[in-house]
């Protein structure tokens, strides 16, 4: 006995010591930088800092490290060293560090955690709902004074040129991408940069559909229709797998123009309304008549599927171009079984076509020493200018680059001319991406946008297998899933 | 215990693991309660100049009928009761049937201690390879390949059964999980064990053989009453950490807790603190508060119940 | 009292026969339950090796083969290379074999105290230590990393070491082990004049020997398998240890990890603790067991 | 029931199997323990008495020979099946039940035939308890008893399933003295009341010569001599058995037979008829000496040790192998042995000659 009333004291003695330090309530975060207050993003205006005081003098030249985290694997950290040299001729000192947290997750938690320290890094990699996480710290420089800043740099050699972006700069990147900085409140700060851009393809079995005669589809009724002859034809195979599910809800919202997500506080998550539940019934029955499946409902990639030699095959698949490399059509002793084809994937009203983009931005964080925030919007502008650095960044990752004038590189040209849907799919897909860009959508970025992406996938998935009542399932699952959103942001 | 004289030599012992104690554990803790107390306390918020009021908000939250807590609940509760007992009684006759043969005890003891050394993560992504259904059809009567698992128990004449696919039922991941705990929980709980068997006075076992006792009642009557004190340690740190219990989930189900195309979700407590640390601090801290309190409050129970059960 | 009757020749015999058969089908129960309890411990990690032998498309074929059509001895090769696996293991082993040498030191001398000491609260503090086992680990982590990022420790061996120095079940362990040694040597040393600290080195130290040992050994494999908090505090190359050195040089620019490469990983993380485990296997036991748990 | 022991040995492979050289523990023991008899097997420790217990119970397996209970060869049989009660040195008691619940753990593992319903079970339970005269300790925990206790707690259980054979493996060793003189009475009693078959091993030859029926003497797993322990002690077959029984131990001196007559030093002590001329060990027995003025064999006195009814002289001898020489004198006599040498003369049967080389007995007519 002797021993449990020991433990039942210390723990008594444990307790009365929070008790006692409970009650001194209120904040005791460290005090971010006072100067630059802003409201806490109600109602569409800006989520953080108002705006970010440049310094007059621009970058003096001193010696400044920019800290930058990314999840690119070794071989694109390669290329990003080949370029870093060629940066530091124009600025030789400025230290570039860079590191790779794993996966885009692995940046973020990483990034939470050091802001919550204030030991948070200078670029990092970045998703518009991670910015929004990021953001509600503050700490997150809104580019625009940057963008549009006059101020004159000499480089190391003795060129001179403006801090901001020149007008060609900001024409030259491609609406769709340029615009997703500004998906964070209504008044057009720029929180962010595209960096490199994927976004999703419709690959379809070119042979098959040849042999077949039949057509790409463009619009979901065609789909359907194309689904049922393929499977007709092979009955035992599943005509299209859909890799990502919460994709494939937020594009339908976007292509039928029904709401999905706002930046309006009070009312972030509007996802609950007849069109969605209806195409989702739809697909429901798709799913039932074996024309569909997806990564997590199938068990394993749909490009198995896709390339399958033997057993269950699909002859078509929306994934993300950023992806190609999988869906290679297989080579039995030499000679590849098929031809894969691209498309953009099938629309509501092809006439004004909504396509997801996806694939890293770059955002800036704040840091005591100013010259580290001009340094590093240096470094970012760098990145996301330099015609060669994205020419070659795009070719290593099979992501599309972000600015137009990299399709006249000569080097660029000929890589993308080699695209065959035999054994270059990266180039073809890099190819497609360019060629639907305005037909880029964003959705809105707010702290708790991720979590309604996390539930529409898992919304989609459980409403495709869902059998018997599939009304009221439906509904039940469309209640739910906006119920634990609100409570994620209580 | 012997009276040393001067009191503050002993606290001169103790004083390096009092200093890294009080920085990095109680400190945690003091923190902890504090925030949850903070209302809807966000870390991220409190660098950006946010201020939280005094209230128990986060604990009505934490009830809140959306936050899935009382799910994580159900389901840490009902993983810790089937784990425990079982994986103790699995390793208890694991430990009997090792020390009681000579050839072969040295190769089978490194195996079982296999579990111990490897990451867990990627066990955890291992056992979701071995019970995935790949290509499961709608009507769930044909699929691509069953899986391993389902081979294996094909061999004895059983159907495949749907593990973690697709509208699996909330039993079948309930088993699969029962039985990536108890793999992994084995080695530890085999190795105290086997060091209790082997300090056992081997002539109690000459004087049973002599007064020809049965084997059954030989481990009944005499191998467990002298192993109770060890088998109670194993059972108390099993529960604590049966409590604690997470990355067996995310080994298996991945990041999103739950199989595909069910309705419930497989989070345990520990998931729900770690999901909640994302967005809402005082949230998680509210639930962990609560977690420690349901902790010790077992913790409490097995200690009584290992007082009046072990023997000496 | 009477005798009982005698074994009469022929009920003789049988009982011998009867009494070999019962030998031989317990050995054979208890060897087939034993082997098939192992082939379930095992298939785990068979599985594992075979993986980290597949080319990711056999590793993604529908029907799943029991062994690797094409072995790919690549995957290590690049699981070496892709993450400096040299630079990882030393930083590693430094962490490991540092952290627990401070840490027995600790571990000794606060098990000590607990045990032949006496001071006022003694129990209510041990009860207290006890009671944070109970809470779990993953709350520390965010205020450790502010405490640690104000001491401007991120990024070094020191934080890497420092802030998991007291392991508290090692201490229970030891204590226990202290507490079997008789009262009796204490008085006997008291008595020619030996203070506390040569007793503890000159007499408890030698005696609880195994258990140190296995102690040593646990928290080795401990430092090996660590992977949150070095994530965490770590930000250059240079300071990685094996476990994420490992973990994130795999994924592809699209997210999807090389899952082959990463079993490689996992296998080659795990084969020295492996290693560790077979030849000292006798210490840990022997250590354990002496401690002799009493609840 | 009695137990018959044919070339019985038991050999160890060494402990470092390098060295492979084995310990005959046990070597070619062939005895016969008549039924109803209380066997003391006696020896210095390692001489294969506790391994021959061992034997016999079924726990070690002898390397070569035979057991036979009665006329049932159980040399094959596991101690299981052989129906034998053993008592440990340290007791052996199961710390986590109760004295009756020990005592009842035999009785409940008998099986067919001899199955006894419950209350038999207690009520046998309680008459072994009542034999060793433990019943007011039924509900105690063993940590609770003395070292007597205890052992009386392990007789009573190992007596309770009334055993062909009964064992006891150094039963005296932990007690203290007095408690020892009184529980091998005890012994003795409970022996001879159950009239069951005892073997007790023990390196305390007083206690094996004060209660056992026959004695075996053993020395490094060869028998010595077996016989009535009185007959052992007046007729020791070597110099070793004689050195090994007797408290205070038998003097020791170097002596030489010349014309059969024992000379010890210069002087003849003792006409040895029938006895050749040949350098010889002389053992003679405490009681042995007779004070005598003009004894032929004289030692310079060093002490005088009252034990009690009689006293010792405490004399030195310069052909004695031991130190000192030791005799058991009635009080009086002690008396006037004031001088600074004492003279003895010898009882012939109290002296016995021993060869140098063989240490074997030299037998003379005694008149």
């Amino acid at each position: 006995m002797k021993k449990i009333l020991s433990i039942l004291l210390a723990v008594a003695m444990l307790l009365s010591m929070f008790a006692l330090v409970a009650c001194d309530k209120g904040n005791q975060g460290n005090q971010g930088n006072e100067g630059n207050e802003g409201n806490n993003g109600t109602d569409g205006k800006p989520a953080g800092m108002a705006s970010y005081d440049v310094p007059a003098v621009g970058y003096d030249g001193s010696a400044v490290t920019v800290v930058f985290y990314h999840s690119m694997g070794a071989k694109l950290q390669a290329v990003l060293n080949t370029y870093i040299p060629e940066f530091n001729k124009l600025y030789p000192n400025i230290t570039i560090e860079h590191s790779s947290m794993g996966d885009y997750d692995g940046v973020r938690d990483q990034i939470k955690t050091q802001l919550t320290a204030g030991a948070q890094p200078n670029i990092a990699y970045c998703y518009p709902d991670h910015v929004a996480l990021y953001n509600v710290t503050k700490k997150v420089i809104p580019l625009n004074n940057f963008i549009d800043s006059t101020i004159e740099v000499t480089d190391a050699e003795g060129n001179k040129t403006v801090l901001g972006l020149t007008e060609e700069q900001k024409a030259d990147f491609i609406e769709g991408y340029y615009k997703e900085g500004a998906a964070f409140d209504t008044v057009g700060t720029m929180y962010t940069l595209p960096m490199s851009k994927s976004t999703e393809a419709l690959y379809y079995n070119k042979t098959f559909f040849e042999k077949n005669g039949l057509s790409v589809p463009t619009t979901w009724d065609e789909m359907e229709a194309v689904c049922a002859r393929i499977k007709e034809i092979d009955p035992a195979c599943v005509p299209l797998g859909y890799d990502s599910e919460a994709n494939w809800f937020i594009t339908m919202c976007e292509q039928y123009g029904s709401p999905y997500t706002s930046l309006d506080k009070n009312d972030h998550f509007q996802f609950n309304n007849e069109t969605n539940r209806g195409f989702v019934k739809k697909f429901n029955e798709w799913f039932r008549k074996g024309y569909v499946t997806t990564e997590e409902i199938y068990g394993s990639y749909t490009s198995g599927l896709f390339t399958a030699t033997e057993g269950q095959r699909c002859y078509m698949v929306i994934g993300s171009t950023g992806g190609a490399s999988y869906q290679t059509p297989p080579t039995v002793d030499g000679q590849p079984l098929f031809e894969t084809g691209m498309a953009t994937p099938p629309q509501v009203n092809p006439a004004a076509p909504k396509v997801i983009s996806q694939g890293p931005s770059l955002c800036l964080f704040d840091s005591d020493n100013p010259q580290e925030v001009v340094a590093s919007w240096l470094f970012m502008k760098f990145l996301t200018t330099n015609v060669s650095f994205q020419a070659e960044f795009s070719m290593a990752s099979g992501y599309a680059p972000v600015i137009k004038s990299v399709q006249e590189n000569p080097t660029y040209q000929a890589w993308l001319d080699k695209a065959s849907g035999y054994n270059n799919l990266t180039a073809l897909s890099v190819k497609l991406a360019l060629s639907q860009s305005d037909a880029y959508f964003v959705s809105p970025a707010f702290n708790g946008s991720s979590k309604a992406r996390d539930e529409v996938g898992i919304l989609m998935q459980t409403a495709l297998v869902k059998t018997g009542d599939v009304d009221s399932a439906i509904e039940k699952l469309f209640k739910d899933a906006v119920g634990k959103c609100n409570f994620s942001i209580k | 215990m012997v009276e040393s004289k001067h009191k503050w030599k002993a606290w001169l012992y103790l004083a390096p693991a009092i200093v890294l104690l009080l920085i990095f554990t109680v400190w945690p803790i003091i923190n902890t309660v504090r925030i949850a107390f903070l209302d809807g306390y966000n870390m991220l918020g409190a660098v950006g100049g946010e201020t939280y009021e005094f209230g128990i908000k986060n604990f009505t939250d934490v009830l809140d009928e959306y936050s899935g807590f009382k799910e994580a609940l159900i389901n840490t509760l009902l993983l810790t009761v089937v784990t425990v007992p079982l994986s103790t009684i699995l390793a208890l006759l694991i430990a009997v049937c090792l020390n009681s043969i000579r050839p072969l005890q040295r190769f089978l003891q490194t195996i079982f201690f296999l579990p111990y050394v490897t990451n867990s993560i990627a066990i955890g992504m291992v056992f979701e390879a071995m019970f995935n259904i790949i290509g499961l059809s709608p009507d769930a009567a044909s699929a691509e390949s069953w899986g391993i698992i389902n081979n294996i128990i094909g061999l004895f004449g059983m159907d495949p059964v749907n593990w973690i696919n697709v509208n699996s039922g909330y039993w079948p991941n309930f088993w699969v999980m029962v039985i990536y705990i108890v793999w992994n929980a084995l080695p530890f709980k085999i190795l105290i064990l086997l060091g209790g068997l082997q300090s056992i006075n081997k002539q109690y076992y000459d004087a049973a053989k002599v007064d020809s006792t049965p084997r059954a009642r030989v481990f009944t009557k005499i191998t467990v009453p002298l192993l109770s004190p060890m088998l109670a340690y194993v059972v108390i740190t099993g529960f604590i950490g049966g409590f604690k219990e997470y990355s067996s989930i995310v080994g298996i189900f991945g990041d999103d807790m739950k199989a595909v195309g069910t309705d419930h979700s497989l989070n345990t407590m520990v998931g729900y603190i770690y999901d909640a640390l994302g967005s809402n601090e005082g949230r998680a801290s509210a639930a962990a508060l609560i977690l420690f309190a349901i902790i010790f409050v077992v913790t409490m129970i097995n200690l009584y119940v290992s007082k009046k059960k072990t023997h000496f | 009292m009477t005798h009982q009757a005698l074994l009469s020749e022929k009920n003789l015999q049988k009982v011998s026969t009867k009494q070999r058969i019962v030998k031989i089908i317990v050995q054979v129960m208890l060897y087939t339950f034993l082997c098939v309890m192992a082939l379930i411990v095992v298939f785990p990690f068979y599985w594992m090796i075979i993986s980290s032998l597949k080319s990711t498309v056999e590793y993604r074929l529908p029907v799943p083969t029991l062994f690797p059509q094409k072995i790919m001895w690549g995957n290590y090769v690049e699981a070496f290379s892709a993450a400096n696996l040299g630079r990882l293991f030393i930083n590693t082993v430094i962490v490991g074999v540092v952290s627990t040498l401070l840490s027995l030191v600790i571990t000794v001398l606060s098990a000590f105290a607990f045990a032949r000491l006496e001071f006022k609260g003694k129990n209510a503090l041990f009860g207290a230590l006890l009671a944070t086992m109970m809470i779990p680990g993953e709350l520390f982590t965010i205020t450790n990393y502010i405490t640690v990022n104000n001491f401007g420790w991120l990024d070094t061996y020191t934080v890497l070491i420092v802030p998991f120095l007291v392991s508290i079940f090692y201490i229970y362990l030891l204590r226990q082990n202290f507490m079997q040694i008789p009262n009796e040597l204490y008085l006997a040393a008291k008595v020619d004049g030996t203070g506390d600290f040569k007793y503890l080195c000159k007499v408890m130290i030698p005696l609880s020997l195994p258990t140190l040992i296995s102690i040593t050994i646990l928290k080795m494999m401990g430092a090996w398998n660590s992977y949150v908090w070095p994530r965490l505090v770590t930000k250059s190359e240079e300071m990685r240890l094996i476990t994420n050195g490992l973990r994130d040089a795999f994924t592809d620019m699209s997210g999807q990890a090389n899952i082959p490469v990463q079993m490689a990983a996992v296998a080659v993380v795990s084969f020295p603790l492996f290693l560790v485990f077979i030849f000292l296997r006798k210490y840990i036991m022997k250590g354990v067991s002496r401690s002799g748990i009493k609840g | 029931m009695k137990v018959v022991l044919q070339n019985l040995t038991k050999v160890f492979p060494s402990r470092n199997k390098k060295s492979g050289e084995e310990v005959v523990a046990v070597n070619d023991f062939t005895f016969e323990i008549p039924d109803g008899k209380l066997i003391g097997l006696l020896g210095p420790s390692g001489c294969g008495k506790s391994t021959t217990l061992y034997m016999i119970s079924g726990l070690q397996k002898p390397t070569g020979g035979k057991i036979f209970f009665g006329d049932d060869d159980v040399t094959e049989l596991s101690a299981e099946n052989r129906g034998v009660g053993l008592v440990f040195q340290n007791y052996a008691l199961y710390p986590h039940l109760t004295v009756k619940q020990n005592i009842l753990f035999p009785l409940q593992n008998l099986k067919g035939a001899d199955k006894l319903p419950k209350n038999q079970m207690l009520e046998r339970a309680y008459e072994a308890a009542k034999l060793v005269q433990i019943d007011n300790l039924m509900e105690r925990k063993p940590s609770e008893l003395s070292g007597g206790q205890q052992q009386r707690v392990a007789i009573a259980r190992a007596l309770v399933k009334m055993p062909k054979v009964l064992l006891l493996d150094e039963p005296l060793s932990n007690l203290d003295a007095r408690l020892r003189l009184q529980t091998r009475e005890e012994i003795r009693r409970i022996q001879k009341e159950t009239g069951i078959t005892t073997i007790f091993v023990t390196h305390d030859q007083e206690e094996a010569m004060s209660i056992s029926d026959m004695i075996v003497v053993m020395k490094l797993g060869v028998v010595q001599q077996i016989g009535a322990p009185q007959a052992v002690y007046d007729d020791p077959t070597n110099l070793f058995v004689a050195k090994f029984l007797g408290t205070p131990p038998i003097n020791v001196f170097e002596g030489e037979v010349k014309a059969e007559k024992l000379y010890v030093g210069d002087s003849a002590v003792l006409d040895v008829p029938g006895v050749a001329d040949q350098p010889v060990y002389v053992g003679i027995r405490p009681e042995g000496f007779i004070p005598d003025a003009n004894g032929p064999l004289t030692c310079n006195l060093s002490g005088v040790d009252v034990m009690g009814r009689d006293v010792s002289l405490v004399t030195t001898h310069e052909s004695s192998l031991n130190p000192v020489v030791r005799s058991i004198v009635d009080a009086d006599a002690a008396k006037n042995a004031n001088g600074i040498t004492v003279s003895y003369s010898l009882k012939p049967h109290k002296v016995f000659l021993f060869n140098k080389e063989t240490e074997e007995r030299v037998y003379f007519e005694v008149k």
